[in-house]
C-alpha cells in the first residue's frame, strides 16, 4: 500500500487537516503548525508515512491539525508512545510533539531516557513558560518570580533547562527555534528530521493568553551567534550561559540509533517449543 | 517396598550455597526422563542472594500443577533457618525426614509433626567421591525414595551440568543406595509417555504471546513477572520482534500502546506495583482503542508486599482499577500450562477488539516448573479489522453494530486519523457533546458485551448440586479435591473461569442450574473474587467463601472437605 | 405578572469576550444580596479560552445545588454557536428567548421548542451609555424578568467592577427597563434570610480539609480539580501551611506521604487521569498505615474524556482501584456545601484511623458556584493517636484490637522504626511469613471494618415502601424530586451515601426496611454503583438502574416520574 | 519531647539497628550503612531528629538498619517522600537514600525536580550499575554492552550520567564517593548535610553478586585531580569529561534552599470564612 512512486510533490497544504484548532487568536502554536506542514513538504514525505504523537496541552492538540497519522495520548507520554511506534514501525517518520508542561514536567524522566536511548525520531517541544491548557500554572520553564493564582509571587524554584538536559542526557541533535519565524522553525524541523537519531527541536511559542508578555520575544531571539558544534564538553559550556535566545541547531552528535523490529525472523514458533520439548 | 504410590512430595531444603536448586531441577527432570510428570515449586529466605531456600518437587504419574497437602519427605543439606519454612513445608507422621547428624538435628516444628528422622551423612558421603557434593547425595536419597531409576538420574545429571558431570552421577549414586535402606515413596509405574513440555507459567505466558502474534514487548523488571520478559527478549529477536527495556512502567505501558498503534500486537508483563502505573494509560487504550496486553504476574499485596510470594488479590485493579467507564478483557489461565493459551487468547480478543485486556497470571504459576502434555492448540483465527480507502471519509470510530471499527495503519494512504483519548466523535475528532459521549461509550461496551466466547470462558467439570467458583491457580487444588471426591463417589461442579471481564452470566447461569451450595474460592483476604461474582451474577443457594490471603496455596484436602461436607 | 415563582433559571450566552461569566456572577451576586438563593453553573466550546460559553444562572426561595428542568429564559448576546449548548440549555414553551436582531434570529434547535422569542436591541441600548456593554443590558434584562430589586442589582455591580461601576448601573436599569415590557417570571419574595456564604465545590472542599487540619498540600493542576488548588495555595499559607506544586501526580502523592509520615496531616486532589497515576501510593499509605486524603473532583472519562464536564465514573478507581487488599476510605459529599464537611471528616478519619481516603467530588460541584446556609459544624474531634516512649521496644505495627496501632512522630526519641510498604511483622520489620501477613492484613481490615460511622454514612429523607439509592451530585436532582412528589402527597425513601467505603451494610439494611422498590440513580454508563451496592449489600424488592453518563445532569422531573411510577 | 541538652554524645554506632541486612556477603552497602552512622555520629545528632527515606531496591534498604526514622516508600518516589517530609518538617535532618534503578530509572523525574527545588536534603544514590534486587538487569548507569538476560548482548543504550545531571538541574551540592572507603564517603556526607539546599552524593558501591567485576573499582577511584568549584559552566567541562572515578565534592552552589512550612500561621479559620460571607 505505498504511495506510488510517481505522486506529485505536496505542498504544506496538503499536510494540514481542516478541523479548526481550538488554541486562542495569536497562540504561537499556530506558527509551530505551518512550521511541521512546511518542513513535511521539504522532506518530501507523504502524510500517510509521518506519524504525529503527543501528549495533553495545548501544543499537543497538534496531532489532528495535520493530515498525518496522529496520536494523541496521555499526558507526558508523547516519547514513550512515539518510541514504541518508531521501534516496531521503522519505516514510518515519528515526529513527537509536547508542551513544556507535559514534556519537561510530568514527561521529564521520558525525556531523560528518549535523549539516551537516540530512537530515530524528532522530538519537537512548543515551550511557552506555562501550562497553557490548565489555565495559567507555573511549568518548569517558568521563571522562579512569575506570580500566578497557584504560586502567588512564584515558585522561588530555578528554571528548567531543557537544551542542557537534553545534552547532558545524550540528545544527538539539540536546536531551539522561535516560532515567530515560521521558516526558520521548518528548515530546523527539516534538519532535524534528516539526522538520524534522537533529534531535539525546543520551539519557544508564546502563549498570548497567559503570558501576554511573551509577545516581546520577537525582540530577543536571535540567531546563535556561532555554528553548532559536534563536541559535547563544548556545548555544555555554551549551553550553560546561553540565555535562552539563541536560534538554531545548537549540537549535532554522531551516536548510532537504537535499532527498530528486525526485517524478518531466523526461527520459526515450532523451533521455540524445542526449547520445552523433553 | 511396594511401588503403589501415584505421587511422592519432597522438598530438599538448605542455607545458601548449598545448591538446593540445582538438585531439585536435576530430580524434576530425572522424573521426567523416568516418564513421570513432576512440579518444583521454591522458596527462600530474605536475603537478596545466598539465604536459606527449599526446593519443593512433585513427582506424579497424572499431571497436574498442585502442591500436594503434606510432604513426603523433607531433606535438608543443613538445618540453618530450614524452620522459617516451616508453614509452607506441611509434614505428618507419614513423612520422613532426611539430615546431615554432623548439621544437628531437625528441628521441633518438623519433628512434632510425628515425622521420622532418618539421618544420613551426607557430607561424609561426599567427602568419599573426588568432587562430590552433599546436594547430589541428597539427589540421590530423593530419587532413590522415589524409585526413580538410576539411568533417569543420571541423564538428568548429564542435561543439568556442564563439568563434575562423573562425580555428581557418582555422589547421586550412594545416596541411591542409602534410600534402599530406607523405607520410601515408591511411584507407580507410568504407562505410555506423551508429548511433554518442562515449563514455567512464566515461559508459558510468554511463548503464548508470540502465538497471539505479539512481536513487540517493553517492559521495566519487577518479580515474579522478570523471567517472562527475560525468556522473551532472546525468544522475539528470534521471531522478528523486540523488546525495550522501559525508564519505567508508565513508559512501557504507553510504549506498547505506541507500538501497537503502528499495527504490531504489543505487550507488557508486571506486577501488582507495575499494574498500578499502568492504570492511567490502560484508559487510554480504551478510549483510542488500541489494543495491548498487560500479563499480570500477582505477588502478595497489597503496595511492594511480599514481592516473591503468590496471592491472587489484583482482581479488583483488573477489573475495576480504570478511571471512568472503561470496559476492557480479562482473562486468567486456569493452570500453568494453560498460561500459553489464555495469552494467546488474550492477545486475540485485545486485537479483534481493539481493547486492553489483562492476563492474570500470579507468582505460583510464574515461577513453578512442571512437566506438561503438550497443549492441544485450538485454530482460531483473531485479527485486528485493518481499513483501507475506498473514497470516503474516514471514520476512525464509526459506529458499527459490533462496535469494532476497522482501523487504519499508519502507512495506508488516504484514511489518516488521529488516535484520541479524548473524547471524541465518529471521525476521531474531540467532542464534549453528551450525544457523542454517549454513543462512544456505548460503541466501547458494545463490542465487549457482545462477545461470545464459546466454551472458553470457564472450564466446567463434573455435575451434581454442590459448585465451587474459582479461578487461576486455585484451580489446580480444587481440580485434585474434585478427583478425590469422585473417586469416592461424590460428584460436584467445578467452574473455573478464565474469561472474568466480560462476565458471563447466562453461560454461568447454565453452568449453575440446579446447584444448592455453592463454593467460591480464592486466594485473598477481603474475598475480591465472591464480591465479583456477586455484582456480576445470581449466584443460587447458599454461597460459602473459602478464601485466605497469599502466599500459602490451598491444598486439596482442605478444599475437598469442603465439597464433600454435608 | 405576579411574584408566585419560587425558582427561575435562566442562561446567558454569546462568544468571546461578550461577557456572560461576568453578567451571570453579578446576576447571582445580585440575587444573594436580594436575599434569595442561587446557583451558577457553565458551559463553553473547546476553545482553550474566549470561545462561545454560556452562563447558567438559577435562583430560588430554597437552597438547591441541583439545576432545574429547564431554563425559564435562554438570552444570547449573539447566537454565535450557542445550539452547541442545545442540549445544556432545556427549554419549553412556557420559555422565553431572549436575543439581539442585530445578530440575527434564535438557532432553530431553540426555537422549535415552543420558546418564544422577544428581541431586545442589547447593542443599541449598550450604545445609549457611554462605557455600556450589551451584557449589562442582558443582566438587567434578566434581573428585571426575575423581579430582582434595582439596589440588589446595583450592589453586585459595585461589588464585581473594578471601574466602569457608573455605566454598569446605567447599562444594567436600562435592562431592567426593557424586563417590565415583557411577560416575567417574577420570584416569590423570601421571607427571613439567613447567615450565607456564596462559595464554590471546590473552595468548599479546600476549606473543610483546612477544617480537618491539612496543613501541607502537593499538587499537580488538573481541570476541573485546580481551582480547588488554587483557593488553597494563599489559605494554606495564612493558617500556617504551605502548597507544593509537584512534577506529576506520582510526585504530589508521595510528597503528601513523606508530609503526614511527618506527622503533617496531608492532601492532594486532582481528577480521574490523576488519580490513576496516585494508585501505586495510595496501596503505600494504606500498608505503612500512613493517613493521606485524595480529593477527586471527577471529570467525563474514561481517559482525558471531557475535562470539562462532569461524570460519576472514578467510583469504581476509587473503591477497587487498588492493587492487592488494600481497605481505604471514600467519602462522597452529597451537596455543594457539604463539600466542606465531607472533606473535613475525610480527613479525621484518614488521621484516626491511620490510612488513605479519597474525597469523591465532581465538576459538577466542583465548578458549580452556590449560595448556600452556612453549614452547622459538628464538634467531632478526630486525632492521629500519636506514641510515645515507655521503655518498651515500640511496635509500630502492634495488633490493637482496634486495628490502630499509635504512631511515633519523627522527633519523637526512643521509639524510632521504618515505615514500611513492603509486608511486616509488628515491629515494622520486613516479614515473608504467612503468619505476619494474615495478621497485618486482618489489623488493617479491622482498623476500618469496626468503623462506626454513626448518622454520617448517608442522609436518610422521607419515609414508604420506594427507595431510591444515590451520592454526590445526583443527589440535588434527586432531593428536588423527592420534594415534588411529597409536595402531592406521595412519599418515598431517599438515601444518599457519604460513607462509600466501608460499606454499612446493617445501617442500609435498617435504611431500606420495608421498601418494596429500590431505584439506583446515577451518573455513569456501567452503573458501577449499582455493581457496588449489589456487591456489598442485600438490596430488597425490584431493583432499577437510573444511570447515564455525563455529562448532562439528572433533571429532578425525570426523577420525579421513577418515584412516583405506578 | 526533645533530647535533654545533656544527652552525651553518640557514637556510630548508636546509629546502626540491629536488624540484620539482607544484603549478599560482600556486597557495597555494608560499608555505605557504616559511613552514614558515621557521619550522623560525626554531625552530633540524634537518631529521632533524623529521617531516612528510600524507594525499592538492594540499596533502598537502608533505612530500617539505621536507628533513626525511616520511610521504605515505594520505588522511585523516594526524593518526593524526603520533599514532603522535610517541607512540612524543616527541624527534621532528611537523608534519601536510592539506587541507580530507583533514583536514576523510574525515578529520574524526582532526581530533576529535586535538584532544581532545592530542598535542603541530601540524596545519596548507591550505584552500583546494576538492578541487584531483582537480579541482575541493566540500570541507566549499566555499560551499553554489557550483557544480561533481559539484555543479552547489552542495551545499546548510553549511560546515564548522574552528575552531569544534576549539574544541569540546578542541585547545590554535587560529589561522588566511593563505598571501598567508608571513612570517605562518611566526610562527604558530613559535608553535603552541612550545605544548605538540595545535596547529592553519588556512591560507587559494587554489586558482588551481579557485577562481580565491580571489586575492580577499588582500583580505579581516586580522589578528584582538583578542587571543588562554585562555577556550574566549570563544573559542567569538568563533570562532561570525568571517567565517573574522580571522588569528592565535584561542586557546590549558593542558591537558597526551598522554604518549609511557616513557624506560624498568621490568620485563623474564620478569618478564611470571611472570604465566602455574604
Ligand atoms: C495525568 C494528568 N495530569 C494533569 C493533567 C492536566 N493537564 C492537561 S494539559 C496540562 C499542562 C500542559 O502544559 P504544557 O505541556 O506546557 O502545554 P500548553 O497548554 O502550555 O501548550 C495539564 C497539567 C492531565 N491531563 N493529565
Ligand atoms: C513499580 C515497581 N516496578 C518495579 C519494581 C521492581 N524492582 C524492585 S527493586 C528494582 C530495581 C532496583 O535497582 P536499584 O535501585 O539499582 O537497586 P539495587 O538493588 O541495585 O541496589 C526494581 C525494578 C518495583 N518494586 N516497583
Ligand atoms: S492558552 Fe496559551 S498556549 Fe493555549 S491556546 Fe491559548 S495562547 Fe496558546
Ligand atoms: S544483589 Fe548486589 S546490590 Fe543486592 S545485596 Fe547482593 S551484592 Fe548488594
Ligand atoms: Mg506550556
Ligand atoms: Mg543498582
Amino acid at each position: 500500500m505505498n504511495a506510488p512512486i510517481t505522486s506529485p510533490a505536496l505542498t504544506a497544504k496538503d499536510f494540514k487537516s481542516d478541523y479548526k484548532p481550538v488554541w486562542c487568536p495569536g497562540c504561537g502554536d499556530y506558527s509551530v503548525l505551518t512550521a511541521v506542514t512546511k518542513a513535511l513538504a521539504m522532506l518530501e514525505l507523504r502524510p500517510e508515512n509521518v506519524a504525529v504523537v503527543s501528549g495533553i496541552g495545548c501544543s499537543s492538540r497538534i496531532p489532528a491539525y495535520t493530515t498525518c497519522y496522529g496520536f494523541h495520548g496521555v499526558h507526558g507520554r508523547s516519547l514513550p508512545a512515539g518510541t514504541g511506534l518508531k521501534v516496531a514501525r521503522p519505516d514510518l517518520t515519528v515526529l513527537v510533539a509536547s508542551g513544556d508542561g507535559d514534556g519537561y514536567s510530568i514527561g521529564g524522566n521520558h525525556f531523560l531516557h528518549a535523549c539516551r536511548r537516540n530512537v530515530d525520531l524528532t522530538y519537537i517541544v512548543m515551550d511557552n513558560h506555562v501550562y497553557g491548557m490548565t489555565k495559567g500554572q507555573p511549568s518548569p520553564t517558568t521563571e522562579p518570580d512569575w506570580s500566578s493564582k497557584l504560586a502567588p509571587g512564584g515558585t522561588g524554584v530555578r528554571e528548567f533547562h531543557p537544551l542542557v538536559i537534553a545534552l547532558a542526557s545524550g540528545a544527538n541533535f539539540i536546536a531551539r527555534a522561535f516560532s515567530g519565524d515560521p521558516n526558520g522553525v521548518a528548515a530546523l524541523i527539516v534538519e532535524a528530521v534528516r539526522h538520524p537519531g534522537f533529534s531535539f527541536v525546543e520551539v519557544l511559542s508564546p502563549c498570548v493568553t497567559f503570558r501576554p508578555e511573551q509577545r516581546g520575544w520577537k525582540e530577543s531571539a536571535r540567531p546563535a551567534p556561532v555554528a553548532y558544534t559536534d563536541d559535547p564538553a563544548r556545548a555544555a559550556r555554551r549551553l550553560m550561559t546561553d540565555d535562552g535566545f539563541n536560534i538554531g541547531v545548537l549540537y549535532k552528535g554522531r551516536r548510532a540509533p537504537f535499532a527498530g523490529l528486525p526485517a524478518a525472523p531466523t526461527h520459526s514458533l515450532a523451533d521455540l517449543e524445542g526449547g520445552f520439548r523433553l | 517396598m511396594k511401588a503403589n504410590h501415584s505421587s511422592v512430595s519432597v522438598a530438599l531444603a538448605g542455607s545458601g550455597g548449598a545448591g538446593v536448586m540445582t538438585a531439585g531441577n536435576m530430580l524434576l527432570e530425572a522424573a521426567a526422563a523416568a516418564g513421570y510428570y513432576g512440579l518444583m515449586t521454591r522458596t527462600s529466605g530474605p536475603q537478596i542472594r545466598g539465604g536459606e531456600a527449599a526446593a519443593m518437587v512433585r513427582v506424579s504419574t497424572f499431571a497436574t500443577d498442585a502442591q500436594d497437602d503434606r510432604f513426603q519427605v523433607l531433606a535438608a543439606i543443613d538445618w540453618q533457618n530450614v524452620n522459617r519454612f516451616a508453614t509452607e513445608l506441611p509434614l505428618g507422621p507419614e513423612s520422613i525426614l532426611i539430615g546431615d547428624q554432623a548439621h544437628g538435628e531437625p528441628p521441633e516444628v518438623f519433628t512434632k509433626t510425628g515425622a521420622r528422622y532418618f539421618p544420613v551423612p551426607l557430607k561424609q558421603l561426599a567427602g568419599q567421591v573426588q568432587g562430590g557434593w552433599p546436594n547430589m547425595i541428597a539427589l540421590g536419597v530423593l530419587a532413590g525414595l522415589m524409585g526413580l531409576p538410576a539411568q533417569a538420574l543420571e541423564a538428568a545429571i548429564n542435561k543439568a551440568m556442564k563439568k563434575g558431570v562423573e562425580a555428581g552421577i557418582a555422589a547421586a549414586k550412594l545416596g541411591l543406595a542409602q534410600a534402599a535402606n530406607l523405607d520410601g515413596f515408591k511411584l507407580k509405574e507410568i504407562p505410555a509417555k506423551s508429548s511433554r513440555w518442562l515449563i514455567t507459567g512464566n515461559e508459558a505466558a510468554g511463548y503464548g504471546a508470540l502465538r497471539g502474534g505479539v512481536r513487540f514487548v517493553a517492559a521495566y523488571p519487577i518479580t515474579p513477572a522478570t523471567e517472562l520478559l527475560e525468556w522473551l527478549s532472546p525468544a522475539l529477536t528470534k521471531v522478528g520482534g523486540t523488546l525495550v527495556q522501559a525508564e519505567d512502567e508508565l513508559a512501557s505501558i504507553n510504549m506498547a500502546l505506541g507500538a501497537s498503534y503502528g499495527g504490531v500486537p504489543a505487550l507488557t508483563a508486571t506486577s501488582g506495583p507495575g499494574l498500578s502505573l499502568m492504570i492511567e494509560a490502560l484508559g487510554l487504550g480504551v478510549t483510542a482503542e488500541v489494543p495491548v496486553v498487560v500479563v499480570d504476574v500477582m505477588r502478595t499485596g497489597p503496595s511492594t508486599g511480599i514481592a516473591t510470594k503468590s496471592e491472587q488479590a489484583d482482581l479488583n485493579i483488573a477489573l475495576y482499577g480504570l478511571h471512568g467507564d472503561a470496559p476492557h478483557i480479562v482473562i486468567a489461565p486456569n493452570s500453568l500450562s494453560d498460561c500459553v493459551a489464555a495469552t494467546e487468547w488474550a492477545v486475540g480478543l485485545a486485537e479483534s477488539l481493539q481493547v486492553p485486556a489483562i492476563v492474570l497470571s500470579d507468582q505460583y504459576f510464574g515461577q513453578a516448573r512442571a512437566v506438561v502434555d503438550v497443549p492441544a492448540f485450538e485454530k482460531k483465527s483473531f485479527h485486528r479489522a485493518k481499513a483501507n480507502s475506498n473514497g470516503q471519509p474516514y471514520k476512525r470510530y464509526a459506529l458499527t453494530d459490533s462496535g469494532v471499527s476497522p482501523m487504519a495503519i499508519p502507512g495506508t494512504p488516504g484514511i489518516t486519523y488521529t488516535a484520541d483519548g479524548l473524547e471524541h466523535n465518529e471521525r476521531g475528532t474531540p467532542s464534549s457533546q453528551s450525544g457523542d459521549h454517549l454513543a462512544q461509550m456505548e460503541k466501547r461496551a458494545r463490542k465487549i458485551s457482545q462477545l461470545d466466547p464459546g466454551d472458553a470462558w470457564a472450564s466446567i467439570e463434573g455435575e451434581g448440586d454442590v459448585a465451587l467458583l474459582t479461578f487461576g491457580s486455585c484451580t489446580g487444588p480444587a481440580r485434585e479435591a474434585f478427583a478425590r471426591a469422585r473417586a469416592e463417589g461424590f460428584d460436584a461442579r467445578l467452574v473455573s473461569l478464565r474469561m472474568l471481564a466480560p462476565a458471563q452470566p447466562a453461560k454461568l447461569k447454565q453452568a449453575l442450574a440446579g446447584v444448592k451450595r455453592v463454593l467460591v474460592l480464592e486466594q485473598n483476604h477481603s474475598g475480591q473474587f465472591l464480591r465479583y461474582l456477586r455484582s456480576e451474577y445470581e449466584l443460587p443457594g447458599e454461597v460459602k467463601s473459602l478464601r485466605r490471603p497469599g502466599p500459602l496455596p490451598f491444598r486439596p484436602e482442605e478444599i475437598y472437605r469442603e465439597i464433600v461436607r454435608p
